[in-house]
């Protein structure tokens, strides 16, 4: 007997749980020359902006012990170009789409989210909260509740009352249930972590910095861990909004980390620049394992290493594990 | 495509490694420029991208055997060099836009530096196919990494060999000879495949020469699939506009004298969506 | 030539800069089987507690992609049978010790810096921030510079004016630089970075976390690019201050990332679980990798990434990767 | 001491892989209930932790050689089955606490479970040695996971042999035999090796029976050298005190009636050092 695969994100049902994570699949074309796009359970497209953007000087990528560091700097079209060649030619296809989007300020937020409320295709928006905030020194959005929240609402304030706000947040912070908690009261109607860590790798030849942009952000196996945990605390904090489980997933194990931990959908970033095939593995190595345990259900699942247990009682996620 | 390809044979050549994998899918797709991605570390390795490597040779053999020819430089291709005849090799291919190739015979000059001239051959093979004139022009740091020089006597008008050292051939750079052997052959065209400092140089004299040059560039790939993002160069587009485009998809064979090698490597002012425009200070 | 190895910790001079982590060395007599622990630039013991503790439950240990979690709990003799037992061990080989403590309440901080300041044998003192505050809900003290601060300042006014004080920081905040400048101003002579982040894995058999105590910190290659990014954002930022740089390292070529980031100490923690000589090979690998680079001194290496030039210009480590 | 051993030879003993390492300075400095440690996945592989396994025999060959015999469990013992002879092998060891041995002859009965069976097999010569009578009573769940019955035979007096499965020897676990093995040789001593759960089994029949019991434990261990802490069990010491000790230093082999079975995997609230004292909310 086969699995039922089917999620929610949100009110918004998908078929099955695994996503592209948000800047990791290019435009959805270069996907689709190695497989049919409507077997993802969604298409996160690159977080878009509001002019076009060239992004950051080469080189963009450094490789680190289980992971890489990238510091592509939001490289995309635009929100025009987006709206006129690449949403488009998901929405003809009848792609899920989940459109992602990033700002300089809360104002750009809410005029991207302004152009997305009518456009067909939009599965639902995320909001990478991992920029910038160009009116208070260039601090990161994610790394401060306030803000964080600002955002979240002046996109829900604007965004079609069908199309559900998923807040990407950062593990760079000194507590991400507060941030979590902040951008849940401001409206998002579920949230997506992790974003990468902030990280650094120097070249011992050249004597400076790997990337051009010196930091980079870190991802891929490496912080399978840091994911784990954030969308663990976050869950058993607002046990009742949705997450979505991204970070270091390269196979249905890691997967189903995520989902026992409490995520209910699971984007995959990384692990697609090693194999293009990599979502449709996870997911079906995914529903294997789920069979072998003897679910009939993903949802059922879904948070079910929260489940209480003698062992649980010594869990306290907000204790230090030293 | 993806495939698991087997280790047919494994030699060195000089100072490089080559490994014939048998890859059936890859070879029958194959045309000169395309280059494959492999995974390098084998089960529950640390190192998470895979590495990019032209294509040296395809054959029918067994289905079809592609070549690869490389430099034991860091930890993968090091790896890569300690494969065996039947270990099994993860590859993804043909990647990329190949190179364009003249529709009425012409003389085409190939120009190779270090392990760039392995790409070249199944290139020159084309070319010959089509009736063009063939003329070699290979050079390296030294005599044991001048690749494919027998080879390419043997199927060339005319081949130019450079060494740093002047362990072989003249000594210098492959450019330096290169406005000569231009003048000598009468050259339609120009190939040329190496570091990007050899790319830069060939397309300059390829400018000053007034002829057409196509180059196969090298950036820094984390995906290979023109998903990632990472291999981006300012290239001019036929708008007159510079894009930081895909080494991995819109190349890795552009013609010369549109990459703007200068700026490779930081974003032109002018680049469409550099800072200054609207978005200057988003991420 | 061989290259002067010597470095400051603080005023405090180190025959060469790799030291043990904290709590990642025993009691050093374990260690000492394999080699003369004269040979290391310090033991840095593990966090000593007032009381003796019997640490968290076991399962303690997951390993993970480039990494595992821990949970121990501070597991130790209690600074009695530390100072009966441990310490005097080391005193009396004259070996370089440096005293890592932990506590959870500023009280218990200053109450174990009384007890070592007139101790014989303490090179320094490590404070471990990454304990739970107990007077503040079990918020880690070092995700809060305030917390942080007010530690650091009692400890630094209770200790030998001698006895360098090192506030050892977590990675697990929004804004490392803040909490670093927070410890300086409270009198921190120097800065170790970083503790473990906190992470987490499910044991998908059996349904659970795979730790008892669920959460656990994480260690090992996968968090050397957030090692590496803390000790360049803190260099960067106040340029005077020592800093020990722990993290991942299992190499010489990992350690001269994080000295050429700003580190002139190097702490190794999970490579000597796998390697018991790893101090020993990496300060061998780093004098040889230095010299090799034409380096006559290490101090001439810390922090030079920094250097300017063209491409440093465009880095700015505030600002997102993205 | 570490060492990088060279792989003789490697065998499949039923469900068991066997690998015989030339370590000499390992196998001299061995007795039994020495452990090692070994590291897997070869270069840059994302394997952080040693994998311990316990040394079931040292030969004099080569200068001196270890075997292993192991399960492929995870991705670090499926590693270690692959290896093949001429690889080498990154071992730390003799680790641990050995098996005490008796003053005067004894009758020893050699509980063994599972993969347990095979470090009982030198510490059956040592006794012997000694003028020790040996009887093994060995179990698994299956046939093929019975290891060593053969050379049990030859060497034992008895050798008793249980099946979860009934396919060898009795059906049931070896625990359940032990009370009439011990009877019927009229033990003086046990000594166990097996998972944590035959182990509990076997000293509450020792304990019933009042006589001592060493068991070798198993816990998750990263380093294998005592310097990490995540080793730990709840053993009572002389002066009556349970502490959180380690299990590759002070053990791993244990008086059975020291060891708190029953409270593994917590602390004991009466344990030294345990929650409740006055360091309870710290760390
Ligand atoms: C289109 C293309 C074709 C190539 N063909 C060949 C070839 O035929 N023979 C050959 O020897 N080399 C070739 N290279 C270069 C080759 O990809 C690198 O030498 C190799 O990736 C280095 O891997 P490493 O593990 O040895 O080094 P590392 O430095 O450990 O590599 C770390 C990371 O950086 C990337 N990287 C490092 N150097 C390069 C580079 N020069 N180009 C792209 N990515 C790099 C790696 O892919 C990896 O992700 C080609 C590169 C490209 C882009
Ligand atoms: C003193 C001692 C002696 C042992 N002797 C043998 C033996 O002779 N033959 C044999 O087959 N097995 C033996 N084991 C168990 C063996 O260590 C584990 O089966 C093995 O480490 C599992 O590694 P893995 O990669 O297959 O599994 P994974 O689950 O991937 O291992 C992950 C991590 O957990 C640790 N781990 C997992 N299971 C165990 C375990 N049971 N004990 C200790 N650490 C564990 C690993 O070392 C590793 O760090 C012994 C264990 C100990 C403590
Ligand atoms: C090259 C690259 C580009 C990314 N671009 C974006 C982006 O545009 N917007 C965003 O929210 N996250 C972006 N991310 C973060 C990923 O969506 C994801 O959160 C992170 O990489 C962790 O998942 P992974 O380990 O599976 O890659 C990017 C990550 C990478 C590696
Ligand atoms: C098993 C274990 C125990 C640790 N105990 C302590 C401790 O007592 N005090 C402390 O400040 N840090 C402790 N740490 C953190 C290390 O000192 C170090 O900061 C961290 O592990 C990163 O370094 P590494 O990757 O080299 O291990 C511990 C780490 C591990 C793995
Ligand atoms: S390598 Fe990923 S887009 Fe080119
Ligand atoms: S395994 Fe590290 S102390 Fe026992």
């Amino acid at each position: 007997m086969s699995v039922d695969m089917r999620t929610f994100l949100a009110h918004v049902e998908l078929a099955n749980p695994v996503t592209t994570a948000a800047g990791c699949a290019g435009s959805g074309r270069e996907l689709a020359q190695f497989f049919d796009l409507h077997r993802l359970g969604a298409l996160v497209t690159r977080s878009i902006t509001m002019a076009p953007r060239a992004g950051r000087p080469t080189p963009r990528m450094a490789e680190t012990p289980s992971g890489m560091l990238n510091a592509v700097g939001l490289q995309g079209p635009g929100i025009d170009a987006f709206l006129e060649r690449e949403l488009p030619w998901l929405a003809q296809r009848g792609i899920r789409t989940v459109v992602s989007v990033g700002g300089g300020t809360v104002a750009e937020y809410s005029a991207l989210a302004r152009r997305l409320t009518d456009a067909p295709g939009v599965t639902a928006v995320e909001v990478n909260l991992a920029c910038p905030n160009i009116e208070d020194r260039g601090r990161v959005f994610a790394r401060d509740g306030g803000a964080a929240a600002e955002v979240i609402a002046s996109v829900r304030s604007v965004m079609r009352y069908d199309v559900p706000v998923v807040a990407k947040l950062s593990p760079d912070v000194a507590d991400v249930v507060a941030v979590a908690r902040a951008c849940v009261d401001a409206g998002a109607d579920a949230l997506s972590m992790i974003n990468n860590p902030l990280g650094m790798s120097i070249d011992v030849d050249a004597l400076r910095p790997t990337l051009a942009a010196g930091t980079g952000g870190l991802s891929g196996p490496a912080i399978l861990p840091l994911a784990v945990r954030c969308v663990w605390q976050v869950h058993a904090a607002i046990p009742g909004v949705p997450i979505v489980g991204v970070g270091g997933v390269t196979s249905g194990h890691d997967a189903l980390q995520l989902i026992l931990a409490g995520a209910c959908v699971v984007g995959v970033g990384t692990a697609l620049f090693h194999d293009p095939y990599a979502c449709l593995r996870i997911e079906r190595e995914l529903e294997e394992l789920l069979q072998a345990k003897g679910f009939h259900r993903l949802a059922d699942a879904v948070g079910l290493a929260h489940r209480p247990t003698a062992r649980h009682l010594l869990v306290d996620s907000e204790e230090s594990s030293l | 495509m993806q495939v698991t390809g087997t280790v047919l044979t494994t030699r060195r050549v000089d100072a490089y490694h080559a490994l014939t994998v048998v890859a059936p899918g890859v070879a029958e797709r194959f045309r000169p420029g395309h280059f494959v991605s492999v995974a390098v570390g084998g089960p529950r390795t640390s190192m998470v991208t895979r590495r990019a490597l032209s294509i040296h040779d395809v054959k029918p053999d067994y289905g079809g055997t592609v070549e690869l020819v490389f430099t034991a430089k860091g930890p993968g291709t090091s790896w890569l060099a300690e494969r065996r005849a039947r270990d099994t090799l993860d590859l993804v291919g043909p990647l990329g836009r190949p190179f364009p190739l003249p529709r009425d015979p012409a003389s085409c000059v190939l120009v190779g530096a270090e392990y760039g001239a392995a790409a070249l051959f199944p290139l020159a093979d084309a070319l010959m196919e089509r009736g063009c004139r063939i003329d070699f022009a290979l050079g390296a740091a030294s005599a044991d990494r001048v690749f494919g020089a027998m080879r390419a006597r043997r199927m060339a008008e005319t081949t130019t060999l450079t060494t740093e050292d002047g362990s072989l051939g003249l000594r210098g750079s492959v450019t330096d000879v290169l406005p000569s052997v231009i003048a000598d052959t009468r050259a339609d065209v120009i190939y040329a495949c190496g570091p990007m400092e050899t790319l830069r140089a060939v397309t300059a004299v390829a400018i000053e020469f007034d002829i057409p040059v196509q180059v196969a560039v090298e950036e820094s790939m984390a995906c290979g699939i023109g998903v990632c993002m990472t291999c981006v160069l300012p290239v001019i587009g036929d708008d007159g506009v510079t894009r930081m485009v895909r080494a991995c998809v819109e190349g890795p064979v552009f013609r010369g004298e549109r990459v703007r090698f200068e700026d490779v490597g930081t974003i032109p002012f002018d680049a469409l969506g550099a800072p200054g425009g609207g978005a200057r200070n988003v991420g």
